[in-house]
């Protein structure tokens, strides 16, 4: 662990990255007790109004605006980040399970299981993504658990064909063959040897989904396919906002600026994560 | 060589079967078209008959059947919004939608090839932290965000260029640039990371050793070498321009196949979201199946095996 | 826990019995039915290994060494033939009915980076055999560990570690603890000093010799360096092409060697003493001209010493 | 600004580089109209979408009678039509008028028209218009009669909506994608998805139109729309956000403004769900909701406020007298109060996702009034398509559902009819308010109906039957090149505009 | 007495990485005289194959740097040139021959084109002349029908064959000298009995210089004319390959010539074993690097480093870097044992 930190310690880039990572989620978690305005209800009589900067030091009424109902921007922001993270996570962390737990089956097992699951995969690639997810939503709905579903749903590819690459060549490596000489079983073997030896390409593959995966909401609100409100996400202020765009600027930066800060910290993050993991990248020793 | 293509052309049926197939099913799941076809106060009679028209009524593997029979021969189906036959109006939006992705590929491709390499070449140094600064920015900015500041800048503001439409050269260049933005982001960073790899790879030594000049090291035995991922990554990236440029496409008011799709949602316009999404995996299998061909021209190992 | 404490003669029974095996990869069926060009890494090998006894097998890449070991572990099944232990055969066994011939029989690798698993402590991998057959637990699996870190002489101290804390040498030491955890009657040894610095192959293939002298185990050596092999073994086999070509009591091959390769295998031997160097002939043997006869057998010319011909 | 013109002079030279490369912009004798979705067919009788398919093909195909600016109608290809009794109708064409090859647009052409659309083997879209439709007669060649089984006041206003093919022609050519005009103008080029080019037509019977060309254009999303419109691509551009109008009003080549819809926004209330079948409650939700508040604010004072109607003041049978809910929560706080309903069970409201201007920030409101008065409400977007199936076939709406009305013919009869017991929109089942509907439709006298409706209308009110909302504003911008007359009924039609001089 | 082909001074080579300052040559110095071939002898880590790559300028920098010293090659030193300068030499003067074949040619070029490249780049020659001059190489290096085989892949080529074209490339522009670097550690042993020949061979007739790197002592005793055994980045002992392997004078030599079996047969006795793990060399040196290894080290071992000397009543060149006097050492030992 100490070298963890001191390795982050040295990556500029990797360190920014965790830093205002660490703030968003902070932030997401701490939100009900920071004393904010209800990022839901806003005044009819408050809509549009600009930031009032000297609010951050001394305090005014709406530090980065109001939007087109008179809700507070920097609260919509805040409890936003809670959405736009948990969905992403939560979408990343499914795709992830499922990715990784066929992408293992499939390496393992390898003949007809892998076929089929690179079939699937063909299946999945010759399908536009965008398409798809908002194909699905369109059918199931636009509530938060389909879009996570859906988001999910275009992430396990990844995960799976990265997962698989590896461990057809993990499950060569002697470890998993002495695991066997010894008479382990497959699950121990999967489990035991094999998943924690593909566990940091996983994460590496996670944090790029979750960049992609915020985007992507962001996207599909832009199509009107979104969280639906009144949860405020990222995506769905910056889409609901960008009609806004040349009268009341401050509506659509700052909820932009959130989506590119943490997409930004998050690729800084699993940049830094894979050149960390990676023997190749850490010098000789 | 004949086996390993007949293998692929197995393969690229197997997919474009399951593309179709739940593309039908997704579909069927949207629910009923009928609402959005007749105009207010039509009555349950009415959609009814509309849904018999459109043989909607029929049990749902029989028309799973009868459409896979009818692809078989090319037949998507009448457009229930357009009247008339959903491949063709599919078809018409193609050209838009090839020239749009193409465009913005090889844009893309190239700005990302160029960045890619500078940032590899100066591991460590400013020009490194400026480069993939923007080519995280550029994966970082929702697409649609960019594309409408693009327009209020050049197309409002300064007049340079239409804010949108399809037609001229002038026309392609901001949708086509929004696109290229996040595909050379995609590339730049992978090709990066490719290419100081294979700088540490021992050939790369070897020629140093062989006292090769920096270009001829660089365009020969780096390049190469790094470039194969990167054709891979070409494939992906076409599939998703093809399909996925939806928003780029709207936000440019350009008639591609990606909002025609959108708009085939929004109406339930079955064939139509069917014929769309089966041609575009089409042409991604054709794509990718050239792409396949192209990596036995780069790597004499892959040619091999074959 | 009864067994044999010591190498016995070989008019016993043998431990490990190999008839006829062989090994293809590829062939099968391809993806339209049309068959495939199948590789045979081993073609048609016999051999027997008594009780405590070492088995030396050389040969060069690809002559089917490596995969004769893992073939006779059952770590990979074979085409053809079968693998008796203590006369029971192997093959076909489900990986329940293996279990009990698992504790039995060790295997220790040639790259000791590649062996250990990267994610798990030392302690922890020495002590997974005793884990998987529920051979000891708690505060008695934690004694045993540290016994056999004691044993192949690694400080019990370090069974909190990862891997990536050891140098080349520990590693192997490591590997050889968990091979010995069970303590098998078997262990392959495919190639196990190769990968290591010269300066510790000499430690490795003492503790080898050290645990053979006090548990009694017979070992199948694979390796391409006939020096040690010279060292090690009772017997020695040379494989070339998937065949043995020439197999005797380790004397016998290096002073009546028969093949014409196994002589280019001795020939080509550096010798780290310049005046033999300076005027040695290196025997050459064209295997692409003489490949094995496939209808050639083992034939014995000598006390135990066999060739093909 | 300066900002901008300090760029606007940097990039001068490239710019000038760069226009040469531009395609023209609005010039003289032309117009361009920016659609807000793709025209998808040219066949007038597969589509009801007024705002792009029917606006674009009432330039190429004739129609019997016109709705103008007004919202009166006008005599188009009918001089003069008269209803002969209740069910029969009329109608006295003009002379020499044909289609461009020649075909003659008489009586016969309406007939297999009007005999086309009814013909269930074709299946037209629009049948259900003339479902009352029962025969039509060739008089002379010049006069046509259309009878219908029942009483159909609205009859000559849906025959606005109502463009006729070419007969002869259509034997041999596909309307859905071929044209021949028979109006003021043929088509001259189709991208689809992108734009249509009109060129007048010059052998056109009617009066020579404006424009020698028009373009349609498609640009679905808003913010691109505004965009072509400042940037002079566009000369009418409709559906922006109300807030919007005073950035393009402080632009120098284009003003913009909102006119009242014939769309009346509304809470529709789930009368077959509690609480939604207690009368407090529902008073109490209309006296919950600030609609002045939204119509100032969200839509910027640019929508009316309703009457405690769901007419608006274009259409026949509006009340007059009619006054709305006033907002005042403390008396809504005590009717909550007094209806005796359990305000902790949850409440859900609907939207249908995209479909009517700012409904979704307007449904938030609404939530969020009622949340702060002790209701737990849900708020549910959902596609239009599944909204309507479950309203219509599931019979299955949410206590709530914000809703848009209008009723093509700007007529009570069919907007109250969607409210009267018996019809499949119908959440409220009043059988007094069916039996007023009834006897409307009896009626053709216009005072009789008048009465009718605005008793009918009050029973609507008293009852809070739904929670009245506002009239949606059709919100547009025009460049200053051409002069529009805002209208509230989708049409845009470029025999409307006229060059600004 | 001419000027020696290369002469190593006081070099010392560092790594910076994140778990320190590796310290991988430290104050190495000697020289090579022409047609002279040279042994270097060592384990992984002992710098024996950081040093010569550094002196050319083949060890990525960073994390590799270049701390003191100099490299006199004809003259002029390596480590003063520019990196323009350097190329010139590399592949020209220099040539090279690395460990893995399989690696270090380039899977996706044709051998003809990794063997015409180091042609017309030094020596000027038109493709087709490089081509004919590539054929001859590959017919010199033992390549049967070299004629055909130039224009297949480097996959194409089996191991000993694959090491075979690295050996025409090292050669390909008649360096003054040619430096191998494990050359042989990838191959089979009969395989690498022909690469060896081959090199004998070859060095018969044209005089090259080699510089030959490897941790297998038999390999450099059929060889060398010098052998140098480096440990720690440092030089251990260096002179006459007879000299070296008839009377080690560092116990690192010593050592490793016991750890080999000498034709032993088993059970006779244990193979002797040198303690102990290679050095980390994160650590700054001090003293001699092999003392914590070291049965005979003195206590100045662990604090002085010992320099490199000539010792005395051995053949000239035969220098050791040790505090302690092994023979008489060895001598005393066995005497104890008796």
């Amino acid at each position: 662990m100490r070298s963890f930190f001191s390795a982050l310690l040295r990556s500029k880039a990797g360190l920014f990255g965790w830093i205002i990572l660490s703030i968003f989620v902070l932030a997401a978690l701490l939100a009900p007790v920071l004393g904010l305005d209800s990022p839901v209800r806003g005044s009819l009589s408050a809509r549009l109004d600009p930031p009032t900067w000297t609010g951050l030091f001394s305090p005014g009424p709406h530090p980065l605006g109001t939007d087109q109902l008179g809700r507070d921007i920097l609260s919509r922001i805040i409890y936003g980040s809670r959405v736009t993270l948990a969905v992403a996570a939560a979408a990343v962390i499914l795709g992830g399970i499922v990715g990784v737990g066929l992408g293992i089956v499939a390496g393992y097992f390898r003949g007809m299981t892998d076929r089929i699951l690179m079939r699937l995969v063909d299946i999945q690639l010759a399908f536009p993504l965008m398409l798809l997810a908002l194909l699905v939503v369109a059918a199931l709905g636009p509530s938060l658990r389909n879009i996570i579903i859906v988001l999910a749903l275009t992430s396990w590819i990844r995960y799976a064909r990265i997962i698989r690459g590896q461990v057809l060549a993990v499950r060569e490596r002697e470890f998993v063959q002495s695991a066997r000489a010894i008479g382990s079983g497959t699950l121990r073997i999967m489990f035991r040897h094999i998943l924690p030896n593909v566990l940091t390409p996983a994460l590496v593959v996670g944090t790029l989904e979750l960049a992609r995966v915020i985007i992507m909401d962001a996207a599909l609100s832009f199509l009107g396919l979104g969280v639906p409100p009144p949860a405020p996400s990222w995506g769905r202020m910056l889409a609901d906002g960008r009609t806004y765009l040349s009268t009341a600027w401050w509506i659509v930066t700052f909820p932009g600026l959130a989506i590119v800060l943490t997409v930004l910290s998050v690729n800084l993050v699993g940049d830094w994560l894979r050149d960390y993991f990676d023997p190749k990248q850490r010098g000789l020793k | 060589m004949i086996r390993y293509l007949l293998g692929k052309l197995a393969e690229s049926a197997i997919a474009i079967w399951g593309v179709v197939t739940i593309v039908f099913f997704v579909t069927r799941i949207l629910g009923d078209p009928s609402a959005l076809l007749l105009p207010i106060g039509a009555s349950p009679e009415e959609m009814a008959r509309l849904q018999a028209d459109l043989g909607l009524d029929q049990p749902l593997f029989l028309q799973y059947l009868s459409y896979l029979g009818n692809i078989a021969t090319g037949d998507f189906g009448q457009s229930f919004q357009f009247g008339r036959p959903a491949m063709g109006v599919v078809l018409e939006r193609m050209p838009a939608t090839m020239e749009l992705a193409f465009t913005a590929l090889i844009l893309g491709t190239l700005l990302g090839v160029v960045a890619g390499t500078i940032a590899a070449l100066n591991r460590g140094r400013l020009a490194e932290l400026v480069v993939m600064l923007f080519a995280l920015l550029g994966q970082a900015t929702p697409v649609f965000w960019l594309g409408i500041m693009l327009i209020l800048f050049f197309a409002v503001d300064l007049r340079w260029l239409p804010t949108g439409g399809y037609g001229t050269p002038a026309h392609l260049v901001l949708p086509a640039f929004t696109l290229a933005v996040f595909v050379s982001a995609s590339i730049a960073r992978l090709l990066r990371s490719n290419l100081l790899d294979v700088l540490k790879e021992d050939y790369v030594r070897t020629a140093r050793a062989k006292g090769l000049m920096p270009r001829v090291i660089l365009v020969w035995h780096v390049g190469r070498n790094a470039l194969i991922p990167v054709v891979t990554m070409i494939g992906i990236i076409m599939g998703e321009l093809l399909g996925g440029s939806v928003v780029t496409e709207t936000v440019f008011s350009w008639p591609g196949v990606g909002r025609l799709i959108i708009q085939a949602i929004e109406t339930k316009d079955f064939p139509v979201i069917q014929a769309g999404v089966a041609l575009i995996a089409f042409i991604f299998v054709v794509i990718n199946f050239a792409i396949d061909l192209l990596y036995g021209l780069l790597d004499p190992r892959i040619r091999e095996r074959r | 826990m009864t067994r044999p404490t010591s190498a016995t003669s070989s008019a016993d029974a043998p431990l490990v019995s190999v008839r006829d095996l062989t090994k293809h990869y590829g062939g099968g069926r391809g993806f339209l039915g049309a068959s495939k060009f199948a590789v045979k890494a081993i073609d048609g090998i016999s051999f027997d290994i008594a009780p405590g006894e070492t088995l030396g097998l050389v040969g060069e890449s690809g002559s089917g060494k490596s995969t004769t070991g893992r073939v006779v572990l059952q770590l990979e099944s074979p085409t053809g033939g079968d693998v008796l232990f203590r006369g029971q055969s192997l093959v076909g066994l489900s990986p329940r009915q293996l279990k009990p011939f698992r504790r039995e029989m060790q295997v220790v690798f040639q790259d000791p980076y590649a062996a250990l698993n990267p994610r798990m402590t030392v302690g922890d991998f020495v002590a997974e055999p005793l884990i998987v057959h529920k051979l000891a637990k708690g505060s008695e699996r934690a004694d045993r560990t540290a016994e056999l870190f004691r044993r192949v002489g690694l400080d019990p101290a370090f069974m909190k570690r990862y891997p990536h804390e050891f140098s080349g040498g520990q590693r192997q030491r490591v590997n050889i603890a968990r091979a010995v955890a069970m303590e098998p009657s078997f262990i392959v040894a495919d190639e196990p000093i190769t990968a290591l610095d010269v300066s510790i192959q000499a430690q490795i293939v003492n503790l080898f010799q050290d645990l053979q002298e006090s548990l009694g185990i017979a070992y199948l050596f694979v390796a391409h360096d006939l020096s040690m092999v010279r060292y090690l073994c009772h017997r020695v086999a040379v494989m070339l092409r998937g065949r043995i070509v020439e197999m005797a009591p380790t004397e016998a091959i290096f002073t009546d060697a028969r093949h014409p390769y196994t002589r280019a295998l001795l020939s080509a031997i550096p010798v780290p003493d310049p005046d033999i160097e300076a005027n040695r002939r290196h025997l050459a043997y064209d295997v692409d001209a003489n490949p094995p006869a496939p209808d050639a057998a083992l034939r014995e010319v000598g006390p135990d010493h066999f060739l093909l011909a | 600004m300066q900002f901008r013109t300090t760029l606007r002079s940097l990039c001068l030279g490239a710019a000038l580089a760069a226009s040469t490369a531009l395609p023209s912009f609005a010039q003289e004798g032309e117009v361009t109209i920016a659609l807000r979705v793709a025209v998808n067919t040219f066949d007038p009788h597969m589509t009801g979408t007024v705002g792009s398919d029917l606006s674009v093909l009432s330039h190429i195909y004739p129609a019997l009678v016109l709705r103008g600016p007004d919202l009166k109608l006008q005599p188009s290809l009918a001089t003069s039509w008269e209803m002969v009794d209740p069910t029969t109708w009329r109608f006295k064409l003009a002379e020499g008028t044909t289609y461009a090859d020649g075909e003659k647009i008489d009586a016969e052409a309406v007939k297999w028209n009007l005999d086309r659309v009814r013909d269930p083997k074709v299946g037209a879209r629009i049948a259900g218009w003339f479902s009352l439709v029962s025969e039509v007669n060739v008089i002379d060649p010049t006069t046509v009669e259309v009878k219908t089984s029942a009483p159909y006041p609205a009859l000559a206003d849906q025959l606005s909506m109502f463009l006729l093919l070419p007969p002869k022609w259509a034997e041999t050519h596909n309307p859905a994608t071929e044209t021949l005009s028979g109006g003021p103008y043929a088509v001259e080029e189709n991208v689809p998805g992108d734009r249509i080019t009109l060129k007048a037509n010059p052998d056109y019977w009617g009066d020579k139109p404006t424009f020698q060309t028009v373009n349609f254009r498609t640009i679905p999303e808003t913010g691109s729309r505004i965009a072509a419109l400042l940037a002079g691509e566009v000369d009418l551009i409709t559906g922006i956000p109300t807030s919007e109008i005073a950035r393009i009003d402080a632009a120098d080549n284009a003003s913009a403004g909102a006119v009242d819809s014939t769309r009346s926004m509304l809470i529709k209330f789930n009368h077959e769900k509690p609480p939604m079948d207690n009368l407090k409650f529902r008073q109490a939700v209309n006296y919950a909701i600030d609609k002045t508040g939204i119509a100032d604010a969200i839509f910027d004072g640019k929508a009316t406020v309703s009457q405690c109607q769901i007419l608006s003041k274009d259409y026949f049978g509006y009340n007059p007298e009619l006054e709305p809910y006033p907002y005042d929560p403390d008396k809504a706080a005590e009717l909550f109060a007094e209806s005796g309903v359990d305000l902790s069970q949850p409440i859900e409201i609907e939207v249908p996702v995209a479909r009517y201007l700012q409904g979704e920030e307007v449904t938030q409101v609404i939530a969020s009034e009622l949340t702060s008065l002790g209701l737990n409400m849900k708020i549910s977007e959902i596609e239009f398509g599944a909204f309507m199936k479950k309203q219509i076939e599931g019979r299955d709406l949410a206590q709530m559902a914000v809703q848009g009305l209008a009723w093509p013919t700007i007529d009570a009869d069919g907007m109250l009819t969607m409210f009267s017991p018996g019809n499949v929109y119908d959440y409220w089942g009043n059988e007094a308010f069916g039996k007023l509907l009834d006897e409307g439709r009896e009626t053709t006298d216009k005072d009789a109906r008048q009465k009718i409706y605005a008793e009918a209308t009050k029973l609507m009110c008293d009852e809070a039957a739904s929670g009245f909302l506002y009239v949606q504003p059709e919100t547009y911008g025009v460049s200053d090149d051409v002069t529009w007359q805002a209208r509230g009924d989708d049409w845009v039609r470029a025999f409307d505009m006229k060059p600004k001089t | 007495m001419t000027a020696p082909l290369l002469e190593v001074k006081n070099l010392s080579v560092v790594f910076d990485t994140e778990g320190g300052t590796v310290h991988a040559v430290n104050d190495v110095s000697y020289t090579i005289e022409a047609g002279e071939t040279l042994g270097i002898v060592g384990e992984s880590g002992s710098g024996k194959s950081v040093h010569v790559l550094a002196m050319l300028g083949l060890i990525p920098r960073p994390p590799g740097r270049i701390v003191s010293g100099s490299v006199l090659f004809e003259g002029r030193d390596l480590l003063k040139l520019s990196e323009a300068e350097l190329r010139n030499i590399r592949g020209g003067r220099i040539g090279f021959v690395f460990q893995d074949p399989m690696t270090s040619l380039n899977p996706v070029l044709t051998v003809e084109r990794q063997l015409i490249e180091p042609l017309t780049r030094h020596e000027g020659l038109s493709r087709r002349k490089a081509r004919e001059r590539a054929v001859e190489l590959l017919d010199l290096v033992g390549i049967p029908s070299a004629d055909r085989r130039i224009g297949q892949y480097p996959h194409q080529f089996s191991g000993g064959m694959r090491q075979r074209v690295m050996i025409a490339i090292g050669l390909a522009c008649s360096p003054k000298l040619l430096i191998a670097d494990e050359a042989t550690t990838a191959l089979d042993v009969t395989v690498q009995a022909q690469v060896l020949d081959l090199v004998r061979d070859l060095k018969k007739r044209f005089g090259t210089t080699v510089i030959w790197i490897t941790h297998d002592m038999g390999v450099v005793a059929g060889l060398a004319d010098n052998v140098q055994v480096m440990y720690g980045g440092r030089i251990m002992e260096r002179g006459p390959v007879r000299s070296i392997f008839k009377q080690p004078h560092s116990a690192y030599t010593w050592g490793l010539l016991r750890s080999l079996p000498h034709g032993e047969t088993r059970l006779t006795k244990r193979l002797y074993q040198i303690p102990g793990q290679p050095p980390d060399l994160t650590e700054p040196p001090v003293g001699d690097p092999f003392a914590p290894r070291n049965p005979f080290a003195t206590p100045r071992c662990f604090t002085e480093t010992p320099p490199l000397r000539q010792i005395e009543g051995m053949a000239p060149g035969h220098q050791v870097a040790a505090w302690y006097d092994l023979p008489a050492l060895l001598a005393a030992e066995q005497g104890t044992e008796r």
